[in-house]
């Protein structure tokens, strides 16, 4: 069997709905980071395989600033991660409701 | 100065105004007395200059505000705004010169300058969007006045007002900018200047569906049954100020829109919603006056009673011949002062004795007779006695509205007998009898600052009653121009038969909208 | 062998990137100043801001021009799309930037002010923003969208305190998310397309008479997810509420504007030619969310206690008021949502800088929350002027005529109106009336309620300084005077709208 | 001649105006003699403007200004003194002259002595316009002037609940009478486009039938409620609460005729629907009977010589419905003269008794009081139709019309009834001045009224005695504007035998009541004999239980509605559906707001939510869009179009 661009883009979105399940289930904000990355790469396979099929660089840029991207994300979020840790000692998401209604 | 004279009557009071927050407080009411007088010679000078053999818009100026949406600073009166104007002027001068001591006494003065900004500029306005904006800031005053001096409820009371007619004016305001897009499709520019809309024929479908929007934002105004309930918390809890300028002056607005906008642009579908409007007005009429019956607070009684007049108006105001809307708007006029002074008296025992039932007091015809007497006089011009003031205009509109159905017109003029009802039996408990309950043994008679206030409306309630022609001749020949236009404008047969033609009025260019769509 | 790459500089066009460079130049040029000698005094760097964003307002002045005599023009590897919207909403971003950045200048100390960083990554930010409404290629977009984020994240986080650190938090998880669609969303529009330029997206799919039109959907809602999340239209609106409460009053205000404009150019951009296509889906959906997020929004504004955060469902309710001009999408609705964000750019601002001057060090004992409506009670007594003002806001954020806000929502329906939408008219206009309350209520505190007892009114100025008076009276002249720049506005945003192709 | 018009109608106002300069002042003399002078003024002017009738002169008529004008409406102050309003002027001011100044001396004791003879001459000012208008709406002008005077007089003693009460009855009936006349106005104007007595006359000659009978139907409703016929007529009894001078000229002499006064000026447009004009006849012919009935049984001075009025008032709609509008104008005339006379006569007995009003408690007064005693019985006499007095020309006369239009049942109901008239005047003279003196059981000492009281008096004295006379003049002078019928019997032995059987048949009734109630067994009722517990007097006694029914069938349900409509219709329909939108948006918002839980887990899972709600709708519509075909045929495999 060979491996088309539909395996690909199917990986994909299997991926991106394993982030979002990680994104709406976990509770502490570390692996929320993780998913949320897991978002972004799984969009990252995709744009690659397309960029392939279509012989185009574009999605093959767009994949690259994706990762740029989701690499300064991931500094700014753990820069809050620390912080937050500092004050409270936890990254538990519950106790991050002090704001409501 | 004549050719900006409504631009001086509109704002001097709010200029006036910015002035007065730097006035000393002991000396604020004297400012503010003289203001308003200022204001009040200038209103005459404006009935002096005016030509009452035209029929048309004088005084007109026009500035451009948003050219790019046709959107003019454009004023003018003829004879149907001129005397609100002038009513206006009057109540304002004579409100705050019998303001009785209030906290705060400075704001509310100021509060009133701005309000007579915007009462001025609703009447003046020729353009719709001038018209809405005067109409929704007379909004902001009333708050004030109602929410910071007003009784126990009085913030419930202000924001129902203030809500529940703005959410009318919303609707109003939807329908205005279809009325601009149609005279958008008829001619390929946007203009919001009434005149131009006059000359706008609509097909009647179109006609049913604004006539209903403008109607929702004019009926909360005036304001009629079913959407009458903010009016006796307003008045309730509203200082005696507020009740007289709120039922002597804003509630006109309504009214007045009806026959600024309603019946020369949609005639037709004027003619379609007479009847239905005719009942509710009557509506209106009866059961209101058994409202009032009810009362045990007699500024309920007033309040009440002036839904029930409005009903009086909004019948004349569907007559649809010039009998019934002269009428009408005579009776805008004699009502405001009628109602006006009926609780500019409301206020005077309130000011002795801090309540307003009826049920404390009794007798007072022993302890307060000249108050006894005025508040007769008024009495007897509210329930429409001949040679007062209100009787010329409940006359001529229900003359007027009786060419159109004589079974409502019968209906309708229940009003005389309800409206007896309700005001000789709040008369009765309040007057009559022996004085039964201590505290009102001594009460002073009307002092000379409550006069000052009385005695003109007195003057006025039986002068225009026994001579309205100053007043009814200039009304007389635009209500005619305006009968004629409709009659013109009209497209049913229906219309054509019910709305008068008058040949001698003036012949009006066209525009035919009915490509539109 | 490869052909070296040829590129003339006249093509590239270098000009169109001068509006985004002068703010980043302006951050570096802070950033060295501080590593050169640190501690200096803040309003130092809040002069440099202020002096770079100015710069950039004369660089869009320029690009107007030229807007003007030769219409859109492309730069930069065609990567750069300067045409009218692009230009209109930079002046938006960058006017609104230069009412805040003053804010800044507070007579209480405030943690994040001392930091040169702030203003770095503050000018940092509006380029990013600038970025994103100057192009219409997505990888662009979402550099700029990212760019401009991350560092409002941190801005957000830099008002040290517990509450902006949580909503620093919330903002970024859910902005991450809504990263994630974004890219997705665009990943689906490449595989339909094959390219990532609007333009050329839109000319693809007409070319195929929208074959796919499932994915399409697929497509359009992972993008509606990504910009409902910016524009926080219900149910994506969730963090605005928090995250307004938990940032200072000045960055509400700020937040509530510049990010939104900045994701209605994009949307724009992507959903109209959509609906001009006879996507009907995308307009039954967008009717839909126009309605609710008015609705929604309004009536949770209704019950709160704190004015901060009714202001920010207001804002939330404003976002879906203007969002009915891109379901219009004809070009006097497209002028309409100018209209309407500049008007609203000078009283949302205002009325949040007056929630700023009136912020006090600490919170006092009796007060629920910095802001709350009882703080607020008699103040006409014991601050008049500033009472009136804060009214004005109130009264115009309602709609009340001749005020700013009254002129973009009379064009916004105008609008509707032509554009056949009678019933969305309706109902904006009826929300309007149930906008009318809470605004009325924050005026029924001020003018009807006695003064908490020992309120000697200091506490509404607390923070005043000229600067801040001077940006408030700003925003109340441009308020009360609205009426007369109009015209003027109205004017100049048609033509270029009109222009664009809008 | 104009001048003296403006002085007949303005000198009443002047008076009126000068009293009321006194009215919050203490009683002073000067605020009753000068009214009083006034009205003598404007009597004079009245003579002359007689004289100058009778002498042939020529109709004076005179507009002095406008009044409305509007559209095709044009109403001016217009004054006419023509045959018909001068005879009416004459009456008024004649009638009331003399009550002026009866009243200095009937309110001498009285705190309001200023304030009444304002009101007073007010009222005189009223009925002037009434009936000196030549148009309908100053009729009207005139119509509700009086309404308001009666108000204020009836209500003069405010203290008094019963007082008020009455002046609020008697105004508010009065507007529902007064609503049927307004729509007759406007019938009027609407179809004949002017609101002038001569040419809204002479353009009914064209119109319908029916719309002529609506007009006359409307406008007789008017009538009714001011000359108080049946159903309207309760108000009048109760009105007996005023003070007596108000009840001699207002409730007797002059403002309750204004009805008949209408009709009569109505003349060519009620010639025109003579079914309308037998309505008014036999309605007039009930109401006569009706009212007498009650007066037989009632204990109270007052209402009993209301009740009289009442019943000749039917007497005279029976003569302007049967198209004898001289007759019944003529027997107006009449009748306010020995009316007004009665009461005054009335009012010195009260007085004499220290307002006690049931005659059954006097008795013998006529000892105490000779003059009095002479010219209420004077006054029963030509009340009752005693030749040569007043009444018998004008009453008889009105016998004579119903018997000549051959209506006999109005006939035999006018005879029987002028037989009750005979019966309970003389009941009443007969109790007040004759047998046992039965108030010394409650020690009161009558005295004779003032001496100038009795000579004001005098006048309608004489007028009652000798007004007969002037038949034929009056006949002459107002039949140059209405209908000049001559009612003659044709046999001359009918004639005879009519006027003599119907004179033996009162006289008969007035022995009758002399040999009931002039001997001394008469005692105070207690409510004990069997008299008084028969159905039929209670039926009486309690007019026919008319108030009652007012009260539990239209007060109540009325009071009873309007506390329904306020506190339930409008409080809590009305305002609660307006306050229920805006709690059930507020409510919305309190409900809904834990949506905002504050947790970022849910914050995000909203956001998926949303994102997977809109993928589904985006996967239905894709679907429904991609299988459209086959959806069209499953679709119209079912029938759906």
């Amino acid at each position: 069997m060979e491996i088309g661009l539909n395996h690909y883009l199917v990986l994909s979105t299997i991926l991106f709905a394993i982030g979002l399940v990680g994104v709406m289930r976990r509770k502490n904000l570390l692996l929320l980071f993780f998913a949320t990355e897991i978002l972004l790469n799984s969009v990252n396979i995709a744009f690659a395989a397309i960029s392939h099929y279509y012989g185009d660089l574009t999605g093959q840029m767009f994949a690259f600033f994706v990762i740029a991207i989701a690499a300064s994300e991931v500094a700014v979020g753990l820069g809050l991660l620390i912080v937050w840790h500092k004050r409270h000692g936890k990254i538990d998401l519950d106790q991050m409701s002090t704001m409501k209604g | 100065m004549l050719d900006h004279i409504l631009s001086i009557l509109i704002f001097f009071p709010a200029l006036a105004a910015m002035f007065g927050f730097m006035i000393q407080k002991d000396s604020i009411r004297a400012y503010g007395v003289a203001v308003a007088t200022i204001e009040f010679v200038l209103s005459l000078w404006l009935w002096f200059a005016f030509d009452s053999n035209v029929s048309g818009m004088q005084f007109m100026e026009q500035l451009p505000l948003i050219p790019a949406f046709g959107i003019n600073y454009i004023l003018g009166v003829d004879g149907i705004s001129l005397f609100i104007i002038i009513l206006s002027a009057f109540f304002t001068m004579i409100g705050i010169a019998s303001l009785t001591d209030t906290k705060n006494v400075k704001n509310m003065i100021v509060t009133l300058l701005f309000l007579q900004m915007t009462m001025v500029g609703v009447f003046a306005a020729l353009d719709a969007i001038v018209f809405y904006i005067f109409w929704e800031l007379s909004l902001v005053p009333m708050l004030y006045i109602i929410g910071a001096w007003g009784g126990p409820l009085r913030v419930y009371a202000s924001v129902k007002f203030f809500l529940y007619t703005f959410a009318g004016s919303l609707v109003m305001l939807v329908g205005m900018l279809f009325m601009a897009y149609f005279y958008y499709q008829a001619t390929g520019m946007w203009s919001f200047a009434i005149l131009d809309w006059y000359r706008l024929i609509l097909p009647e479908t179109f006609q049913l569906w604004l006539f209903a929007a403008f109607f929702i934002g004019f009926a909360i105004k005036v304001p009629m049954f079913p959407f009458h309930t903010w009016l006796p918390y307003a008045h309730g809890q509203a200082p005696t100020i507020g009740s007289v300028i709120l039922a002597a002056i804003l509630l006109k607005m309504g009214t007045y829109a009806f026959i600024r906008f309603s019946l020369p642009m949609f005639p037709d579908a004027s003619v379609f919603f007479m009847f239905p409007i005719a009942i509710i007005a009557i509506i209106m009429i009866i059961y209101t006056a058994m409202v009032a019956y009810a009362q045990e607070d007699v500024k309920q009684v007033v309040a009440y009673s002036s839904v029930s007049h409005m009903g009086v108006i909004i019948i004349g105001t569907f007559a649809l011949n010039v009998e019934g809307i002269s009428g009408s708007i005579f009776l805008m006029i004699a009502h405001g002062v009628v109602s006006g002074a009926l609780f500019l008296l409301v206020g005077v025992i309130y000011d002795r004795r801090h309540t307003k039932m009826m049920s404390e007091f009794g007798g007072l015809a022993h302890v307060m007779p000249r108050y006894a007497t005025i508040f007769g006089l008024m009495l007897m011009a509210s329930v429409g006695m001949p040679l007062t003031i209100n009787f010329v205009g409940e006359f001529l509109s229900l003359l007027g509205f009786y060419q159109q159905s004589h079974i409502l017109t019968l209906l309708a003029g229940i009003a005389i007998v309800v409206g007896a009802i309700y005001m000789l039996a709040a008369y009765k408990k309040m007057f009559f009898g022996e004085v039964t309950n201590e505290k009102n043994s001594n009460l002073p008679d009307v002092n000379k600052r409550e006069l000052l206030a009385l005695i003109p409306l007195s003057i006025i309630t039986i002068w225009l009653g026994v001579y309205p022609k100053p007043v009814l001749e200039p009304i007389n020949n635009s209500v005619e121009s305006i009968v004629q236009l409709m009659h013109d404008k009209s497209i049913t047969q229906e219309a054509k038969s019910r709305i008068p033609n008058l040949v001698k009025g003036v012949e009006i260019s066209r525009t035919t909208a009915g490509e539109a769509h | 062998m490869l052909e070296p790459v040829n590129v003339s500089m006249e093509s590239l066009n270098l000009m169109t990137l001068a509006p985004m460079l002068i703010p980043i130049i302006g951050a570096l040029l802070i950033i060295v100043i501080d590593i050169i000698k640190g501690g200096l005094d803040k309003t130092l760097y809040v002069g440099l801001s202020l002096l770079f964003l100015l710069m950039d307002f004369g660089s869009l002045l320029e690009a107007s021009g030229v807007f003007a005599q030769s219409g859109t023009v492309m730069g930069v590897f065609d990567v750069m799309l300067i045409d009218g919207l692009a230009i209109l909403s930079q002046f938006i971003i960058v006017g609104a930037s230069m009412l805040f950045i003053p804010l800044a200048l507070t007579h209480n100390r405030f943690h994040e002010f001392s930091y040169p960083e702030f203003f770095a990554l503050f000018l940092f930010m509006i380029s990013g923003f600038q970025f994103m409404v100057a192009t219409d290629n997505l990888i662009l977009i979402f550099v700029g969208l990212e760019t401009a984020s991350l560092a409002l994240y941190t801005l957000i986080a830099m008002h040290n305190r517990d509450k902006s650190f949580e909503a620093a938090v919330k903002y970024f998880t859910m902005g991450a998310l809504a990263a994630g669609f974004y890219s997705f969303g665009s990943m689906v529009f490449y595989a339909l397309t094959g390219s990532v330029e609007i333009n050329q997206m839109a000319t693809v799919l007409a070319a195929n008479n929208y074959a796919d039109i499932g994915y399409v959907l697929v497509g359009v809602v992972f993008m509606l997810a990504s910009f409902g999340f910016k524009l926080s239209l219900v149910p994506f609106h969730t963090w605005a509420p928090d995250v307004y409460e938990g940032a200072s009053a000045a960055m509400a205000g700020f937040m509530s504007i510049v990010p939104k404009i900045a994701a209605f150019i994009v949307v724009m951009r992507l959903f109209e030619f959509l609906i001009h296509s006879g996507v009907v889906w995308l307009e039954i959906i967008l009717y839909i969310f126009v309605i609710v997020t008015m609705t929604a929004a309004n009536i949770w504004a209704l019950v709160q206690t704190d004015v901060k955060r009714m202001l920010a469902y207001s804002s939330v309710s404003h976002a879906g008021f203007v969002m009915a001009a891109i379901l219009i999408g004809t070009t006097q609705a497209n002028s309409a949502l100018f209209l309407y964000w500049a008007l609203f750019t000078f009283t949302n601002l205002g009325s949040f800088s007056m929630l700023w001057i009136s912020r006090q060090k600490h919170l006092p004992a009796h007060q629920a929350s910095d802001h709350s409506y009882d703080k607020f009670a008699g103040m006409i007594q014991t601050a008049p002027i500033a009472a009136v003002i804060m009214a004005l806001f109130m009264l115009s954020l309602a709609g009340i005529p001749p005020f700013a806000l009254f002129w973009g929502k009379l064009y916004m329906i105008s609008s509707a109106v032509t554009g056949g939408y009678t019933v969305l008219a309706l109902i904006m206009a009826l929300n309007s009336a149930i906008a009318g309350y809470y605004y009325l209520k924050l005026i029924i505190y001020m003018f009807m309620k006695e003064p908490v007892v020992g309120n000697d009114g200091h506490v509404y100025v607390a923070n005043s300084t000229l600067a801040l008076k001077s940006i408030i009276g700003f925003a109340a002249v441009g308020t009360i005077f609205a009426l007369v720049a109009v015209n003027p506005l109205l004017e100049f945003i048609t033509s270029f709208v009109y222009n664009s192709g809008y | 001649m104009e001048i003296y018009l403006y002085l007949a109608l303005f000198s009443p106002l002047a008076g009126s105006l000068f009293a009321a300069l006194f009215g919050a002042s203490p009683r002073t003399k000067i605020a009753g003699i000068v009214p009083s002078f006034l009205l003598f003024v404007s009597f004079v002017s009245s003579t002359v403007l007689l004289t100058h009738i009778l002498s042939g002169g020529d109709i004076v008529q005179v507009e002095m200004m406008t009044w409305m004008a509007t559209g095709d409406l044009y109403i001016p102050f217009g004054f006419v003194v023509d045959q018909v309003s001068v005879t009416m002027m004459m009456v008024v001011t004649v009638v009331s002259t003399v009550v002026h100044i009866y009243s200095i001396g009937y309110m001498d004791h009285d705190k309001g002595f200023n304030r009444f003879f304002s009101y007073l001459s007010a009222f005189v000012f009223s009925m002037m316009v009434l009936v000196m208008s030549d148009n309908f709406a100053g009729l009207f002008i005139g119509w509700e002037g009086v309404g308001l005077c009666s108000w204020l007089l009836i209500g003069f003693w405010y203290h008094k609940e019963s007082a008020t009460w009455a002046a609020n009855e008697a105004f508010i009936m009065n507007r529902i009478a007064d609503l049927g006349m307004l729509i007759g106005i406007f019938l009027v104007y609407w179809n004949t486009g002017t609101l002038q007595y001569a040419e809204a006359f002479a353009a009914m000659g064209d119109l319908d039938t029916e719309i002529l009978t609506w007009m006359g139907i409307f406008l007789f409703i008017g009538a009714m409620g001011k000359s108080a016929q049946f159903p309207l007529h309760t108000w009048l009894a109760d009105a007996m609460e005023g003070p007596t001078p108000v009840s001699a000229l207002i409730h007797a002499a002059t403002m309750v005729t204004a009805g008949v006064y209408l009709v009569v000026r109505a003349n060519p447009l009620y010639d025109l629907i003579p079914h309308v004009g037998l309505f008014i006849a036999s309605l007039g012919a009930f109401v006569a009977l009706f009212a007498a009935s009650m007066a037989l049984v009632n204990r109270d001075m007052k209402r009993i010589i209301a009740y009289s009025t009442l019943s000749q008032l039917g007497y005279m709609f029976v003569a302007a419905g049967l198209g004898a509008y001289w007759v019944a104008l003529f027997h107006l005339m009449a009748h306010a003269f020995f009316k007004a006379l009665l009461f005054l006569g009335a009012g010195n007995v009260m007085h004499a008794m220290h307002d006690e009003l049931d005659p059954f408690k006097m008795g013998g007064l006529k000892k105490a009081m000779k003059w009095t005693f002479i010219m209420m019985t004077l006054a029963s006499v030509a009340l009752a139709g005693i030749y040569p007095f007043a009444g018998f020309f004008s009453k008889d006369l009105i016998l004579e019309v119903a018997m000549i239009e051959h209506h006999y049942i109005i006939y035999s109901v006018l005879l029987f009834t002028a037989g009750l008239t005979a019966f309970y005047s003389f009941r009443l003279v007969a109790l007040i001045f004759h047998g046992e003196e039965r108030y010394k059981l409650f020690g009161v000492h009558p005295h004779e009224a003032y001496k100038f009281m009795l000579i004001a008096m005098s006048p309608l004295l004489i007028l009652a005695i000798i007004a007969g006379s002037f038949k034929m003049t009056y006949f002459e002078m107002v039949t140059a504007v209405l209908p000049a019928t001559e009612y003659h019997v044709h046999s001359a032995v009918t004639y005879w035998i009519m006027t003599i059987g119907t004179q033996v048949f009162v006289i008969l009734a007035i022995a009758f009541a002399y040999k009931k109630y002039a001997n001394s067994s008469v005692q105070v009722p207690d409510g004990t004999s069997v008299m008084e517990n028969r159905f039929c007097y209670k039926v009486l006694s309690n007019q026919y239980y008319i108030p009652y029914f007012f009260e539990e069938y239209l007060v109540k349900p009325y009071r009873e509605l309007s506390t329904v409509f306020w506190k339930q219709v409008d409080l809590k329909v009305v305002d609660a559906t307006v306050d229920g939108i805006a709690k059930a948006i507020y409510g919305t918002g309190e409900k809904t707001r834990g949506m905002q839980s504050g947790n970022l887990s849910t914050m995000l899972k909203w956001m998926v939510a949303g994102t997977v709600a809109l993928l589904s709708l985006a996967v239905v519509f894709g679907l429904a869009v991609r299988y459209s075909g086959e959806i069209k045929t499953i679709l119209s495999g079912l029938g759906v179009q």
